[in-house]
């Protein structure tokens, strides 16, 4: 467990940096969590937070890897999985499942697979 | 043959264990192969070894723990002891904490699946 | 299929939902308190006897003994096997557990 | 792989939601084994059929609303076949209509032909 101050609010998260209470999240709590994993947020950025966000709240659990894959097909206009996993881990260098979804305010995956 | 157990419920509040306990030594004595026993769901608990119930009662850590000397795979859902608070410090030596896909390789790998 | 029951007809309807399942052929196996189904003179003697015309049925021994129930006290036709004959069946058959 | 190098394993649904945990970490188990390419197939019967009906609001429970998750086992989690059985659903005052999302909806015939085909049964 770790903690820290954001506008005056105790943040807590475990010790991954993962939030512990995802009620938590908010814009600007995602670029103080970008910070600590090196991340700098970009509009490429964001596109996928929102898009991450929103099919969590739509569906109750994290996409697949390959979901994420095909959004970002769409999104970039990218020809194949190959091409869109480059750019995903370009914005995201320690990968999606670690990176986006803590940055996201997603919980952290239950690493069954 | 080779069989393939799911566990489902805890040691106490259904019969479960003690039917695949006994139902894994005679699979056993008659010369089949038990490819992995998966804990999920409430099945978690058999693992803790936390348990001590009074000397005697069946005790189900010590049991399990006979088979596994046999060199069968006790293997822990990791998501579901998690939740259950069986993880690392609590669970049993030599136990597998393991995700899902051990699940469906027991499926794959085993003749018969069995679930308890 | 194997047909495997280990809830109490009294108390659940797994005895009901499997038999709408069991086809020719398919064994039905009673365990833990599904062994109260196979009891002579109780609710659920018909719709046994019934079953028994087309599959067989066994029953648990150590559940059975377990529970008080006798040999003679087990509908006619119903066998008593134990946990190596319970083993046999699951070669003879693919399982399901009807909880 | 081959289709017929493929694991067929069929989840049977039987428990209503949210009364036990069953339904909950059988969705688990679904998502996980969609990445392994096998043949997964979920049939849901008798209570079962209540963990798919459409506009379950959690909110006052305090719980997770996994229902919605079904929408995308298919496409997202790579289930084979979602099968419902329709005496099931007729007997619980339910149609198709009713259901979250599309499934097979099969009579107790057809989806025990399904299940003759299946080496592993996971009964939730």
């Amino acid at each position: 467990m770790a903690e820290f101050d954001y506008n005056g609010k105790k943040i807590e998260t475990d010790d991954e940096g993962y939030l512990q209470n995802l009620g938590d999240w908010d814009k600007g709590l995602a670029e103080v969590l970008a910070k600590q994993e090196n991340v700098t947020l970009t509009e490429k950025h964001w596109k996928l937070i929102e898009w991450i966000r929103d099919y969590f709240q739509k569906y109750q659990v994290a996409p697949a890897i390959k979901s994420l894959t095909k959004e970002v097909m769409n999104l970039e206009n990218l020809p194949d999985k190959k091409e869109a996993n480059k750019f995903i881990y370009e914005l995201f260098p320690e990968g999606p499942a670690k990176q986006l979804a803590k940055i996201a305010g997603l919980p952290k995956p239950t690493g069954c697979v | 043959m080779k069989f393939g157990i799911l566990i489902k419920d805890g040691p106490y509040m259904h019969q479960a264990m003690d039917t695949a306990y006994n139902f894994i030594v005679a699979a056993m004595e008659m010369g089949h192969e038990i490819t992995g026993v998966f804990f999920y769901n409430d099945g978690v608990y058999n693992r803790s070894n936390a348990l001590e119930p009074p000397i005697d009662e069946r005790n189900i850590m010590k049991l399990l723990t006979d088979i596994e000397l046999k060199g069968v795979r006790l293997i822990v859902c990791v998501a579901a002891g998690k939740r259950r608070g069986i993880v690392n410090k609590t669970v049993c030596e030599v136990n597998e904490i393991s995700g899902l896909g051990q699940l469906l390789d027991l499926c794959i790998a085993s003749d018969r699946m069995i679930t308890f | 299929m194997l047909h495997i029951v280990k809830r109490s007809p009294y108390e659940s309807s797994a005895l009901n939902d499997s038999l709408k399942y069991i086809k020719e052929k398919d064994i039905l196996l009673l365990i833990e308190d599904g062994v109260y189904s196979a009891k002579k003179g109780g609710k659920f003697e018909n719709l046994l006897k019934g079953v028994l015309q087309n599959n067989e049925v066994f029953c648990l021994i150590a559940d059975v003994k377990a529970r008080g129930i006798e040999g003679s006290e087990i509908i006619e036709n119903v066998k008593l096997i134990d946990y190596k004959g319970f083993v046999d069946k699951v070669c003879e058959q693919n399982p399901l557990m009807w909880a | 792989m081959s289709e017929q190098e493929k694991t067929k394993v069929m989840f049977v649904c039987r428990s209503a939601p949210y009364g036990n945990i069953f339904e909950q970490e059988a969705i688990e188990a679904m998502i996980m084994f969609g990445a392994y390419e096998q043949d997964i197939s979920v049939s849901f019967i008798d209570d079962g059929v209540y963990s798919l009906k459409k506009g379950q609001d959690t909110s006052l429970l305090g719980k997770k609303n996994f229902s919605l998750t079904y929408m995308i086992l298919k496409d997202d989690f790579e289930i084979n076949h979602i099968y419902v059985e329709k005496e099931s659903l007729e007997e619980r005052g339910l149609n198709e209509s009713d259901l979250i999302t599309e499934v097979e909806v099969l009579d107790r015939n057809a989806l025990r032909e399904k299940m003759d085909e299946m080496k592993a049964f996971l009964p939730f």
